[in-house]
């Protein structure tokens, strides 16, 4: 994409490391997820983001603060991207007090109100018609922001999908539908699941203008999403964007793989987009490798100091059991 | 106070609460140009506009989750399920979407959502469009449930459900539109969860709610004629529930009959009858006695559909039974 | 289009008659349906087929008995071009023992097990998941049936559309979705509540092949009904046909119709299907006007037989009410 | 008899009527390629084929749907939804399908569906994908809904829902799989709609299902040191309900429990309560107690989760309560 070449110049050095250390540290935190997983810390399911970062972190890097985001269980890279800070991520993870969502949401239910970030949902496509209601509400009082909205692949099969998207047209909300194509729904291939392989094509069958872009490039998806966005804001009215990308781990920590094969992984590893961001950053001389080594040992400072954080962290107490579950509780 | 229709008694607590505040808008099929297809939002297309009385698409998942999220983002929405039969479509959006959100977020999110629904048979509309599954919705944590029998309390709990920042399932009856009853003319609210004396008695306790009152009511009629006089209370609201001014009755007479449209088995009267025993044990002088619909999917044949359907002798029946 | 034209010629009279009879017979059970609500015999609601005759009776004449038939709540018309006796249906209609559903489903519900007629279905959307399993079946047990579809413009934006076209494509299904488009879903005009309002465009969205006709011309119907499903049986996989009719009467009885003018509805009325096949029977000298006279009086007669036959029939007994719940009852 | 765990008795269930009878087939997600979400179906695809074991697209509207449509039309589709919570999103298809189907149009149609659903928490998977809701469905006539809780129950009563002409809805629990009991090698079928002693005693009754059972059986070692001696009723289906032998044991103890994993208003326990009130009144000595799961969307976090759910302590203080 040209344009996104355009955008990628107009980037400062700041901003090119601010989101080449976003992505680390969304690597970073993942890693220790596991770890925290596997130590027992972290229960229920935990979907880690390890080779989308540039999806979040390209697409959100280019949203305003009045814009809204959703996302879908996998939902710790976006977090990030939508700016709250790691400690209050893993404290969550870990069930704490200080959690983003009080230890009530754990890793599927991550949010943020005061950043317009409207939280991670695990019932897959549920969130679609929640984007399209934010979308309406920003009409409706005349705000200018653009709902955001993430999903997989898998979720585009859902009922959910077909209402929100029908419904977003005929009332011209503005709002961005994002799917992350990572080519799998858990185990089942994007082929053996829906109708068509390039999801973009749901698009047209409501007249909805969309395209498909590559989400192992950061500075492609920055460009996409700039150029989306600036679609949604200027119209009002929805833009689908595909944004292939891979993931990876396993659906979730345990997932035994047998629906693809190593080679197909290691395929996919060499389109690691932080590997690319790197090689990129270094190639065209902004940054040099000590440059970015430093910012990792930052990223891994940043880390532990939140692991630390979380886990001196409080428990709720047993009356929050019974607190926020009615406005006056 | 006029006497005015319960159609009416709804219609004027959506008119004035939009009036009364901008956030407040109506979305649902066939409740704009149209006017409703029980006509309770007839002219409000004309007066407020389509953007506040917004026509959907035939599509109850996203009418529920799109008014949960314009919920969250600050609106008020008054979602409105053609009838309750196709909130199954929208189960997933109500008992995870509007019960769970603010709770599973640590309460940083608000979902002042009203769904209204109309339920109830009796209509000859078949087994999908007849049902009256309100204890189905009442289960959930999180879910308000209210269920008026009365116009005036149609009106002062439809305010009062706009206006709580919870959840709220609103549940009508359709057979119930035409039922008239005295409503002050202007702003007035009742509490949410708190139940209601509707008949004074003291010879035997019936606890009601929404259909289930009308028939109570006629019921209780039938009996006084016999000398018997029927305590007759009103839930109003499902969850949450009040049994106080039902134990309170319970105290006195000591026989009580349930009545519901519904079905029997896990029924609303099975957790009234279960709480009343919890609660009033010693009071309880013979087996409460559950009036509700017989176990099958409506018919379409009157005959057979009246046949399942509660009826004001089941009613009185049963009081003797307890007697 | 040719291929109709083609079809129509190879079109006998007796084949010819038959259609008219059967689309007159349509009309005249649906004016005596009215009738009977007005008289209050009949309860429930009572949506009317009239107008929109060409398109049961133009698709069913050229399928086959093992060919699958599922409608919704519009069924009077359908059941009729599936082969079910019109005493049968009238006496559904009144609730009596004799109805093809023993008077337990009412309008809304009939079906013929027999004639391969799986019902009417008053949920809208909610049986296109049941064409699908219809069609799974047949193909699972290598059975030559093809499952027709119908259901309404209005239909085609809730959830089970999309789930079900989708599924249809992955699993290779033999399914004709066959919509309905009479311009309206109760009071919502398609562009009030569709994002396209060509409904075929849809189908695009699942790279399923489509077509749009006329349907207030049977024998365009016909024709293009005998592609379709000489497709689907062909290649064993899903075809969508888009049929664009007209109500004349109200959504179901009782309609205020404040959504559409008087003159739109005239506009329509002179597309009648009846009248067009009618001169076109006479035009080109098929038939004169006494034959269709007499046509019609039989239709007339025999409506009034059924309605005779319907009104006879007992009402079912009481112990009906807990029969036929569970399979053992 | 050989010791296996839930999750092999489900899973032999499955395999042995796959074998048995062509017609039989699953459908849903994961059940192929993956093996089942729960492992229940491993090896299943190698060995009966992609036309037997059929993933499907996340889209549990159609799952049911089509599973009904396939049942209609003479297969006996085994439908696994994940989890019982995406149930809800099925819930059409189901309550105004599955069940209404035979009987809206006179028998016609016959729907031998099975739908397997997980559910239950404890496993801190948040508030939408922990719930145990299984009284939702049993409301709905025309269904069939088992819950068994031991291995053996597990393979005798899905084999008896594969065979059954009539729509079964059949709920595991997902802390149960690797639980172990007895469950005999070839073929046995286990009726429908029967409850079961699972343990003598004398001085209490205990009436549960599912997880409860486990937990019951737990409560019962516990209580027996102290000498009190729980007779426990398994219900095993909700509908059809039988509480002949709860009434049985009740008639001897006076005295009952109830427990069940879901949230306590209008749960499983308020029938069961309500019914045998009014089928055994004159034995009940002192309230029915009953054990359920607080009333609040479950929270993540470990502590507040276990707070919430019921646990052999509150089962051993019930007893203790109603003695
Ligand atoms: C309605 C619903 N059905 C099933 C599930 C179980 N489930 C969780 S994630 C998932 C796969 C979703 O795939 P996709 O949308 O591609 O997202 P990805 O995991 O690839 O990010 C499934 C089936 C669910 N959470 N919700
Ligand atoms: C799920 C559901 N929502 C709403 C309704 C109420 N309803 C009955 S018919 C109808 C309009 C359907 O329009 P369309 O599909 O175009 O069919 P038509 O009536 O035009 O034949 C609506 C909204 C319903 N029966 N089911
Ligand atoms: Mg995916
Ligand atoms: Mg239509």
């Amino acid at each position: 994409m040209a344009e996104a070449n355009v955008a990628v110049k107009t980037l400062d050095k700041k901003e090119l490391l601010r989101l080449y250390h976003e992505m680390a540290l969304v690597r970073r935190l993942e890693e220790e997820a596991a770890h925290l997983y596997q130590q027992g810390k972290i229960g229920g399911f935990l979907h880690l983001y390890i080779g989308q970062e540039a999806v979040a972190s390209g697409l959100l890097s280019v949203r305003r603060p009045e814009d809204h985001v959703l996302t879908a269980y996998r939902d710790h890279g976006v977090a990030i991207a939508c700016g709250i800070e790691v400690k209050y991520v893993i404290a969550e993870l870990l069930g704490k007090a200080t959690g983003v969502s009080k230890g009530k949401g754990g890793s599927m239910h991550l949010a943020d109100v005061r950043l317009n970030y409207w939280g991670g949902y695990a019932i897959v496509g549920s969130h679609l018609p929640l984007a399209a209601g934010i979308a309406l509400a920003d009409k409706y009082k005349g705000e200018p922001g653009v709902t955001i909205c993430m999903f997989g692949d898998g979720a585009t099969n859902i009922g959910y999908f077909h209402e929100a998207l029908n419904l977003s047209m005929v009332w011209d909300l503005p709002v961005l539908w994002l799917c992350e194509n990572n080519q799998y729904g858990m185990g089942t291939a994007v082929e053996r699941a829906s109708a068509v392989e390039e999801i973009r094509q749901k698009a047209e069958g409501y007249g909805m203008p969309n395209s498909r872009i590559n989400g192992m490039d950061v500075l492609e998806v920055r460009g996409a999403a700039e150029e989306a966005l600036g679609y949604v804001r200027e119209n009002g009215t929805p833009y689908f964007l595909e944004v292939v990308t891979y993931r990876f781990q396993g659906h979730s920590i345990g997932d035994p793989e047998r629906y693809r094969d190593k080679e197909e992984v290691d395929r996919w590893r060499e389109a690691d987009p932080i590997k690319i961001f790197r090689k990129h950053l270094i190639d065209t001389g902004a940054f040099s490798v000590d440059d970015l080594s430093i910012e990792e040992e930052r990223v891994d400072q940043e880390v532990a100091e939140a692991v630390e954080f979380a886990e001196a962290s409080p428990d709720p107490p047993p009356e929050a059991l019974y607190e926020n579950i009615y406005a006056d509780s | 106070m006029a006497e005015i229709t319960m159609r009416e008694a709804i219609s004027q607590a959506l008119w004035e609460e939009m009036e009364r505040d901008e956030r407040v808008f109506i979305m649902g099929e066939e409740v704009g140009l149209w006017g409703g297809t029980y006509a309770v939002t007839r002219n409000f297309y004309d007066h407020f506009g389509a953007e506040r009385v917004r026509d959907t698409p035939i599509a109850e998942g996203v009418i529920v989750g799109a008014a949960n999220g314009a919920a969250m983002a600050g609106l008020r929405p008054v979602a409105e399920l053609m009838t309750i039969n196709f909130a199954f479509l929208a189960m997933d959006q109500i008992v995870n979407g509007s019960a769970k959100i603010r709770a599973m977020f640590g309460g940083q999110f608000t979902v002042p959502i009203v769904i209204r629904a109309v339920g109830g048979g009796g209509r000859q509309l078949g087994a999908t469009h007849s049902q009256t599954p309100d204890v189905v919705f009442a289960h959930f944590p999180g879910m308000k449930v209210i269920a008026p029998g009365t116009p005036y309390d149609a009106k002062g709990l439809l305010k009062a459900a706009i206006r709580t920042d919870d959840p709220v399932l609103f549940i009508e009856n359709a057979t119930m539109y035409q039922s008239k009853g005295e409503v002050p003319d202007g702003d007035y609210v009742e509490p949410i969860g708190v139940s209601k004396v509707q008949r004074e008695g003291s010879d035997v306790t019936i606890i009601t709610y929404s259909k289930g009152l009308q028939l109570s009511l006629q019921a209780a009629e039938e009996l006084s004629s016999e000398g018997i006089e029927a305590q007759i209370i009103d839930l109003r609201s499902l969850r949450p529930l009040d049994l106080g001014p039902a134990i309170e009755s319970l105290k006195q007479t000591n026989r009580a009959v349930i009545v519901e449209e519904g079905w029997r088995s896990y029924g609303v009267g099975a957790e009234v009858a279960a709480r009343l025993y919890e609660e009033a044990f010693d009071y309880i002088d013979s087996p409460l006695k559950r009036v509700a619909q017989v176990e099958v999917p409506l018919p379409y044949n009157r005959e057979l559909e009246q046949m399942a359907l509660p009826q004001i002798g089941d009613i009185v029946k049963a009081v003797r039974e307890v007697l």
